[in-house]
């Protein structure tokens, strides 16, 4: 069978340490099948991912893998991008990792336009932690640590990122692989920053709030004819109550931040000679 | 004869000739909340067959009536009801082993007779015949051409793994060619089973039959729209569903997925659909499933033992190819008419 | 004619007070003058006293002076509270209406209506400053064509109208100076050596060293008195094909510096005690990760928010042990605006060299300190680059070898065949995590044997420095910004006969243990003089070696004061022939 | 020199020695393997026959009888298939078409059984066929090859069935001699067709219908053709004891020639009869005791019987049926057996009980026959019996009752009284002391334990002794526990066929069956006997507190087979088991069978060889040490050692004083 899909060779070989039954499974095939459909060579593949059962995706994928700490994989996926802007770089967190400590870097990551592309995995619960609630916990009150209910609303990420000004604003499903793939296709395709949110159930701690059955039960696809431009009809699809919307809710394109460091480079090259010489001149 | 027509139209297909309106498309995951065959069988791990009887069961149960499965002796009959009984609600009636569908005949006169007595309606029971391919291909044959030649009202369910599993892997009418079984063994002389598969659903369509499907589990969808089907369809319809077992074929327990998707794009197994308009005389056939990849049998070949012999007999395969090819060209017209490149014969060894 | 020369500006912030030190300074640099200047900001955003005080010299100086020899104060508060700093016989230039106290033990006095010549005659009073100038060039002879060039320079973008003003106040200032002024004392510039310095800040001297050490990625986060790096390389370093990002907070800035130094690319962040605090844990991230960085801290008074604008040096054992864990990093101190350029080189050399997050500690007085630095510092800077692997294709890449020498070749993400992972976690050779004891262990010596090979390599061997008299038994070590005080204290105990020396080590983890243990092998007293409470460094010393020392600690918010040390070895001096207390038994 | 094989396989040695030339078949249990063989013979060229893969018994019946009239035919079928084949077997019979059956006896009807009695030969009875009742495989093979001999003389020309009881007998492994095809050839012409289809200038109608007038005639030299079998039979018997060495006759009396007690029965149930009768013999205060083994059921030799009884001055006749009467007076066997005495003997005949045993599998064990034999002790004695049949190991119903509320009180009004008189012997029931020694092996479907029983008992046999191995089967395929049991007969000359259940060694293929609630491993297992477990984790010391059997009483054996099998890249375990079988039990020599073994091993050959020397040196009853997975050191010890030195030690030289100051 020659057409052996390419997707295999992928993967790290490193066995996945998630639970039976996880949903992070049909994300890590997903991804590792639009790679080999987009035929990226691995040596331009960067993986950066925080702290959670997300952030060990890396792990099990063969490309350049960066697990660093706790909510600060935007900031640091920002980073390598601006130092090597030829590598394709992704960002891989969890609601927790993503929304509560990472909170403070989605804003400004989305707004410098960073072309890289952010794949939040929304299980609504802490997994790696065994079961606390996290930022987008909803319909699972008790937890270990709201025994007697939760204190704040949840997030709506892709809400918060169309707000946010993410050029790119989608969600997808774990159990829905071809089209979680097609999302990931055009995530990488897009210049400047993609946020991709991926429903996903967590076997072990919280099958309540993102049980296959209920999102399946209101599941809809984002209508064909929804401008990607109109980010308030795309805010109000993505904040929807009742229905679990499903594609791309914002795509529109604006200068990244690659672009901005060029311009910033042509305007400061009519400032004088790039050398050591010309800079000491202003000392002397 | 009856004249043939061809359905554009290749994939699922809820709506029928025959129907006044489709049946239900259970849509991705089968989200419906009933069991076939409740917990505690004694099928091998692996086993296709049960999973096949899980969603007819359920795709029967999805049209509210109470299901009476008259079921032939074989493997899904001995596992299910040893010392007890794994149907759940539905109600069985285990006869013999040739007599499947005389037993269902049985069973529907038994139904007519109480409905003139006003005890039963006929409407609140689906009648289903289930059996093994030994017990539909050839000791229930007759049995079986007999019922729907009378035209009874019923479903005729044939599980077929193509031999007789429960006495140990014999070869059956639906054996394919070349299987080492233990009647058929690859010997040195005489290599493997001589006999080409005859076909159940065209004997059934000869035989009168209004509407015929071959399905397979893992396109679960396809399978339970064709069991609704065959359960709506006034007159004795004929269901085939394509049970892997890994026991008799000598598989890996696990690849019960790639198996089916071999047998599905090496077009050994064709999932399609016919309904015959009872006037008109005409028949109309729907292919279901397209083949993606056109691979040869000699890739079907790969993962069950059943096949080792004959890999390394070139002539052999050929021949079983030539026989996949004479019958896929049947769908001809149909890839015609979707513009699809007629390939003469596929890429083989 | 004496060699050097203390002028202290002094006035209301927004008076111009800094632009007539800073002017002067240029000229002096021209001439070849040696200068170290000293300078105090009001902690509020507009408004409140200020003052900037420059030594011109002939030779190469450390201090910014003790004594003020020639005051100029613009208005009374500057008089009153600079006053006592003025020598027996200095000289004080100051605006007329103010009224100087009646004992007057030998200052020369000098009153200018610096505010009626500026408002009514010019009718700009901001030129006020402009027209001291002229008053100072007429005492101190300064050459008036470099000054007009100076201003016309400085003030040509702010149009013609200013720029006139601005000269006629000159003009006005010289003449007044020259019709009603008698020059009395005997002040005037120190001869110049002619050959042009550079002069500069601490926080440019910083960045323009990062910038020549091949520096191209920087994230930083405004914060006093840091900002001033980021402002300059914002201007300079896209010129050099380099990027200056201004992130949302210090996490952010050090996390993409990871992010750009694993990606390749030579990146550092500026900060002050507060940031520095912010960003511990990814340091500790570096460190595990072993990948380079140079966070820079410029110290200030502390804790929290502290003193903003006041210089200290209390970072050192966050500097030394900020993370949780034992995290490795190198921590540097420069002591001049001149050593601040070699010492910004020597991280990024010791960072890409070893792999490992280096940390240098400047403090606000460094940081603001205008000083002559020669050219050719700028030459010769230390080397140091990152060993890159060419992964054998097929094999997958072993990233963090051990056994071998402590630092394991890299491989940047693009390379060929190098794919691997890089984490904070505990981790096998080849990155992907590993729990077990003996991974642990082995790892950790991998990462400190790092810091062993730092001490023995001949790149740091030049950046610890001995002063004063080599058989003294009187010893000081101090670090950073404190070594110009002590170098000076050295200078004035020698002419009062007192014999005393000094180490200044420039890397102080890991500390130069050969250099240290000679020098307590020679005195008898060790006195630690440090800007904080606890005596850090003394700290650390006394940890390290176990040895006594006599602490000299100061937290004022202002560099210590040489008289302050001389008296330190005085009293340090004294104890010499007493019995010692605690009989300390160590072998000879 | 006897070779080990199912009787299933020597009933194909039955039909291609016989040179069948035509042989459709159709699957079902227990008869299949005996087609199976057939198939991969004639597919490997090894036998000349034409095999037809019947879709139905049905069919297969009706090819044979047509394929009967123009060669030798044969098949082999089991319970509903032979049912399915009686609307067509008349056909033979009424055709004289000398075709051949081979019967793996199973229940009939429903429930739906797949174990053995005889009702399917029991509803063949008015078929025609002339039935004989083979004891074991050899018995069968023999049977065939003499059935062909007596169906095709020119006297009888029936059709004949040898029955042979499903997995007890069918899948009982033991040694049988196969006479060479020319021995056979001599014994049996070839086949003659005497009015040929395909013979042109002779055309000639099979089947024609028959009016009144030539069908009863017909029929009359129908029953007497079957009459005539008879007395071929014993013809044909005594030929084959010259030419083979092995007589067979109508039937065998076992025991004491004066039999005052005498049990009858058929087939391969008498193995068990056997033994209880040798143990009775001369037992004082036990009257003369035999055991009558029937072979030619029909044409049933009434009167041969009869006079037997009488020479023997039998008085009380016990007959064992393993099928019902469904309806009738007595079951089958019971009824032939009665007319017979009844017709032969006048009133002095002796007097007969029937009891019935067996059915679907049930166990016919030595302790039945004792009780059958106390049974006919008291009716010699004149104590009054049931007119109707008695049943085995039914509780309700049991033969000797104690006390009155053993049984249900409706029970106790009808038989009480007879209850009442019929004592139970002790010296009767007295249990018989083992003879033989057993292997018992629990395993899981799918193991492969057969196979290597089946190589043990090859073993064995080859080195003399006699070995029986008999499997048992449930319907489902893979993964349930099964049990397959060996006995070692050392005795050259006695045969014993019948299991005591006193196992020497009980072998576990599953550690995880030592937690099963059904299978308590040590039943049965002798003083001193071995428990043999194939576990890599769990120790000696673990199992004897799992079994809290007590120091001692048993002893206990671990082998790591999996991890040999894994090694060699097998995919069973049962290679090495057999090496540790072997290491356990000593009395088969290990050298001597390797021999064996090197010929019969199955595929891979030397891996499999080496499996079982494995298995045979890593056997042991020492506790085993779990062996940790040492892990690679990735540095060396003064690597990890390493540490920053330390410079607050005193080892460098410091002028340093501590001093106070102000």
């Amino acid at each position: 069978m020659e057409e052996l899909d390419k997707s295999c060779e992928y993967l790290s070989g490193v066995c996945p340490v998630w639970c039976p039954g996880c949903g992070y499974y049909g994300i890590l095939s997903a991804l590792v099948e639009a790679f080999a459909d987009l035929k990226l060579p691995t040596k331009e593949l960067t993986l950066v991912s925080g702290i959670g059962c997300s952030s060990r995706l890396p792990y099990f994928v063969k490309a350049y893998g960066f697990h660093s700490i706790h909510g600060r994989g935007l900031p640091i996926a920002q980073g390598v991008k601006t130092a090597n802007p030829e590598l394709t770089v992704l960002a891989v967190g969890g609601d927790g990792d993503g929304l509560a400590i990472g909170g403070g870097h989605l804003p400004h990551v989305a707004r410098n336009n960073v072309d890289i592309t952010y794949l939040l995995f929304n299980n609504a619960i802490y997994g790696m932690t065994k079961g606390q609630f996290s930022p987008t916990t909803t319909l699972y009150p008790v937890t270990k640590t709201s025994p007697f209910g939760l204190a704040g609303e949840a997030i709506n990420p892709s809400a918060l990122a169309i707000v946010y000004g993410a050029t790119f604003v989608a969600r997808g499903f774990s159990v829905k692989k071809e089209h979680l793939k097609e999302l990931i296709i055009q995530g990488i395709h897009h210049r400047g920053f993609s946020f991709i949110e991926v429903l996903a159930s967590c076997s072990s701690f919280n099958t309540t709030d993102m049980n296959v059955a209920r999102i399946v039960k209101n599941l809809e696809m984002i209508p064909e004819d929804h401008n990607p431009e109109d980010a308030i009809e795309a805010l109000r699809l993505a904040a929807d109550q009742e229905k679990i919307r499903l594609g791309v809710f914002v795509r529109n394109q604006r200068p990244t931040l690659g672009d901005k460091f060029q311009e910033m480079r042509r305007k400061a090259k009519g400032k004088g000679a790039a050398n050591m010489e010309a800079l000491l001149g202003q000392f002397a | 004869m009856y004249n043939i027509l061809f359905n554009r139209h290749i994939g699922l297909n809820p709506h029928s000739l025959l129907l006044p309106e489709p049946v239900r498309d259970v849509g991705d995951y089968g989200a419906i909340a009933t069991t076939g065959l409740t917990s505690g069988h004694q099928g091998c791990v692996g086993c296709g067959m049960v999973s096949g009887t899980n969603q007819v069961l359920r795709a029967l149960k999805l049209s509210g009536k109470h299901v009476v499965a008259s079921i032939g002796t074989g493997c899904n009959e001995v596992i299910t009801t040893q010392n007890t009984s794994c149907w759940g609600e539905v109600s069985v009636d285990h006869n013999n082993f040739p007599n499947t569908a005389a037993t269902l005949s049985g069973n529907i006169a038994a139904l007519k007779a109480l409905a003139q007595a006003g005890g039963v309606s006929p409407e609140s029971i689906v009648n289903v015949g289930i059996a093994g391919d030994g017990g539909t291909y050839d000791i229930g044959l007759q049995a079986l051409l007999a019922w729907i030649a009378r035209g009874e009202n019923g479903v005729y369910v044939c599980l077929n793994n193509q031999a007789y599993m429960n006495t140990g892997v014999q070869g059956s009418g639906a054996t394919p060619y070349g299987t080492d079984t233990t009647t058929t063994p690859f010997g040195k002389a005489i290599r493997g089973n001589q006999r080409t598969p005859q076909y159940l659903l065209d004997l059934a369509l000869a035989a009168g039959a209004p509407y015929v499907a071959a399905a397979c589990p893992l396109w679960h969808r396809d399978l339970m729209i064709k069991a609704q089907k065959a359960a709506a369809i006034e007159g004795p319809c004929v269901l085939e569903v394509y049970s892997v077992c890994p026991e008799g074929w000598k598989s890996d327990t696990d690849v019960f997925h790639e198996i089916t998707e071999l047998a599905l794009e090496t077009r050994s197994w064709i999932l399609y659909e016919a309904e015959r308009e009872r006037d008109t005389n005409t028949v109309l056939f729907t292919l279901n499933y397209l083949a993606k990849k056109y691979l040869p049998i000699s890739d079907y070949l790969r993962l069950q033992e059943r096949f080792a012999g004959m890999r390394d007999f070139p002539e052999m395969v050929r021949r079983a190819q030539e026989i996949i090819e004479a019958r896929w060209s049947f769908w001809r017209p149909v890839m015609e008419a979707n513009g699809i490149e007629w390939k003469e014969e596929a890429r083989a060894i | 004619m004496q060699s050097d020369l203390v002028l202290r500006v002094a006035g209301e912030s927004g008076e111009g007070v800094i632009t007539i030190g800073e002017t002067l300074c240029k000229i002096a640099a021209r001439e070849g003058i040696h200068i170290v200047t000293f300078r105090t900001f009001p902690a509020e955003i507009k408004g409140g006293s200020c003052m900037i005080q420059v030594r011109l010299s002939e030779r190469r100086i450390p201090y910014h002076g003790e004594g003020v020899d020639f005051l100029v104060c613009l208005n009374q508060d500057a008089v009153d509270e600079n006053l006592p700093d003025l020598k027996e016989h200095g000289v004080l230039l100051c605006e007329a209406e103010c009224d100087l106290p009646e004992k007057n033990p030998g200052w020369t006095a000098y009153k200018v209506p610096f505010d009626r010549i500026a408002t009514r005659e010019i009718g700009s009073r901001i030129s006020k400053n402009i027209v001291v100038l002229g008053a100072l060039s007429h005492l101190l002879s300064l050459p008036k064509e470099t000054i007009e060039k100076f201003i016309s320079e400085k003030f040509a973008r702010k149009g013609k109208t200013v720029l006139d003003h601005n000269l006629d106040a000159l003009q006005r200032g010289f003449d007044f100076a020259r019709s009603h002024l008698a020059k009395k004392d005997s002040y005037r510039l120190p001869k110049g050596s002619g050959r042009k310095r550079l002069l500069m800040t601490g926080n440019e001297a910083i960045a323009i060293g990062a910038t020549a050490a091949g520096m191209r990625y920087f994230f930083g986060y405004p914060i006093t008195p840091a900002s001033e790096i980021m402002e300059w390389l914002a201007a300079h370093l896209p010129k050099m094909g380099g990027v200056v990002l201004q992130t949302e907070d210090e996490i952010s800035a050090i996390c993409s510096v990871a992010g750009a130094s694993w990606a390749g690319g030579k990146s550092m962040t500026s900060t002050s005690g507060p940031g520095l605090s912010l960003m511990s844990e990814t340091i500790g991230l570096l460190s595990m990760a072993e990948i380079p960085a140079v966070i820079v801290d410029s110290q200030r008074g502390g804790p929290s928010t502290g003193m903003p604008t006041k210089t200290e040096q209390s970072d050192l054992l966050l500097a030394l042990y900020g993370s949780h864990g034992d995290a490795t990093r190198v921590v540097m101190a420069p002591t001049s605006v001149s050593d601040s350029l070699r010492v910004t080189a020597l991280a990024f050399a010791v960072a890409e060299k070893y792999q490992l997050p280096v940390i240098m500690l400047v403090d606000q007085a460094l940081s603001a300190r205008l000083e002559t630095v020669d050219r050719e510092t700028v030459e010769r800077l230390p080397q140091g680059s990152r060993s890159c692997a060419s992964p054998a294709d097929g094999a997958p890449f072993v990233r963090y070898q051990l056994g071998g020498s402590a630092v394991s070749p890299a491989a940047l993400p693009g390379t060929q065949g190098g794919e691997h992972m890089v984490t904070g976690m505990e981790h096998d050779e080849r990155g992907n995590f590993a729990c077990d004891e003996e991974t642990h262990t082995a790892m950790t010596v991998k990462r400190f044997r790092k810091l062993a090979a730092i001490e023995s390599d001949p790149l740091v061997a030049e950046f610890c420095t001995r002063l004063g008299d080599e058989n003294s038994e009187v010893g000081i070590v101090t670090w950073g910004s404190s070594a110009g005080p002590v170098e000076e204290a050295l200078a004035i105990a020698k002419g009062l006969g007192i014999s005393a020396q000094a180490i200044i080590p420039r890397i102080l983890n890991p500390l130069p243990h050969q250099e240290l243990k000679t020098f307590f092998g020679k005195v008898k007293r060790v006195i630690v003089p440090e800007l904080n409470f606890v005596g850090q460094l003394a700290t650390l010393l006394r940890s390290t070696y176990r040895i006594p020392t006599i602490g000299l600690t100061k937290v004022k918010g202002v560099p210590l004061a040489p008289s302050e040390i001389v008296e330190k070895i005085v009293e340090a001096e004294s104890t010499l022939n007493a019995r010692s207390t605690r009989a300390y038994g160590r072998a000879g | 020199m006897a070779t080990v094989m199912a009787g299933n396989g020597a009933a194909a040695w039955g039909f291609r020695l016989s040179r069948v030339q035509c042989y459709p078949y159709y699957p079902i249990t227990p008869s299949t393997s005996c087609s199976q063989q057939i198939s991969r013979w004639v597919y490997d060229g090894a036998m000349g026959a034409v095999t037809i893969n019947a879709e139905s018994e049905h069919s297969a019946a009706s090819q044979i009888i047509a394929a009967g009239k123009n060669v030798r035919a044969g098949t082999a079928t089991s319970s509903k298939g032979l049912l399915y084949m009686i609307e067509v077997l008349e056909n033979a019979a009424g055709g004289a078409i000398p075709c051949g059956l081979f019967i793996g006896n199973r229940a009939t009807g429903a429930p739906i059984n797949i174990w053995a009695d005889h009702s399917d030969a029991y509803a063949m009875r008015d078929s025609g066929l002339i039935q004989i009742f083979a004891a074991d495989g050899q018995e069968s093979l023999d049977s065939i090859i003499q059935g062909y001999r007596i169906a095709e003389d020119l006297r009888v020309r029936m059709p004949f069935a040898v029955n042979l009881r499903g997995f007890t007998g069918t899948h009982a492994y033991e040694g049988v001699e196969i006479p060479s095809q020319e021995e056979v050839d001599r014994y049996l012409p070839p086949f003659v067709p005497l009015y040929s289809l395909f013979a042109p200038e002779k055309p000639v109608t099979y089947g024609a219908m028959l009016s009144a007038y030539p069908y009863r005639r017909h029929k009359r030299n129908q029953m007497a053709a079957i009459g005539n079998a008879a007395e071929i039979a014993l013809k044909a018997g005594k030929d084959f004891a010259e030419k083979f060495g092995r007589s067979y006759g109508h039937f065998e009396w076992i025991g004491d020639r004066k039999a005052e007690l005498v049990v009858a029965l058929l087939g391969e149930s008498a193995a068990a009869g056997e033994v209880a009768t040798r143990h009775l013999q001369g037992k004082e205060g036990i009257p003369g005791v035999a055991l009558l083994k029937i072979r030619l059921f029909s044409p049933f030799p009434a009167r041969e019987i009869a006079q037997a009884l009488n020479r023997a001055g039998t008085k009380a006749v016990i007959v064992f049926d393993e099928g019902l009467q469904h309806g009738g007076v007595l079951p089958p066997l019971a009824q032939r057996i009665t007319a017979a005495v009844h017709l032969h003997l006048g009133g002095k005949g002796p007097k007969i009980a029937s009891v019935i045993g067996g059915l679907g599998g049930s166990e016919v064990r030595q302790e039945h026959f004792q009780l059958m034999f106390n049974l006919a002790a008291n009716i010699a004695e004149g104590k009054p019996y049931r007119p109707e049949p008695y049943w085995l190991d039914i509780d309700e119903d049991p033969i000797f009752v104690e006390q009155e509320n053993q049984v249900s009180p409706k029970l106790w009004k009808k038989w009480g009284e007879i209850w009442k008189k019929q004592p139970r012997q002790e010296k009767y029931c007295a249990p018989i002391p083992p003879d033989t020694e057993e292997i018992r092996i629990y395993s899981r479907a799918g193991q492969g334990a057969i196979t290597s029983a089946v190589g043990f008992t090859g073993a064995g046999i080859e080195n003399g002794y006699r070995l029986v191995t008999v499997p048992a089967f449930g319907s489902e395929r893979r993964g349930a526990i099964i049990t397959t049991d060996t006995l070692i007969n050392f005795h050259k000359e006695r045969r014993i066929r019948s299991f005591m259940r006193a196992w020497d060694v009980v072998i576990l293929y599953d550690d995880t069956i030592l937690y099963s609630p059904e299978h308590r491993v040590l039943d049965g297992l002798k003083e001193g006997g071995a428990l043999l477990v194939n576990t890599s984790h769990m120790s000696v010391k673990k199992i004897r507190g799992l079994l809290d059997a007590g120091e001692g009483r048993v002893r206990i054996f671990t082998a790591p087979a999996a991890a040999v099998s894994e090694g060699l890249g097998l995919k069973h375990i049962n290679m090495p088991m057999l090496g540790a079988l072997h290491k356990v039990y000593d009395k088969v020599p290990f050298d001597k069978a390797l021999g064996y073994y090197e010929r019969n091993v199955p595929r891979p050959r030397e891996a499999s060889l080496e499996a079982i020397r494995r298995g045979h040196a890593e056997t042991t009853d020492q506790e085993i040490q779990r062996t940790r997975k040492e892990r690679r050191l990735l540095v060396s010890q003064d690597f990890l050692d390493w540490r920053p030195e330390d410079h607050s030690q005193e080892s460098w030289p410091s002028a340093l004083e501590e001093v106070q100051i102000g």
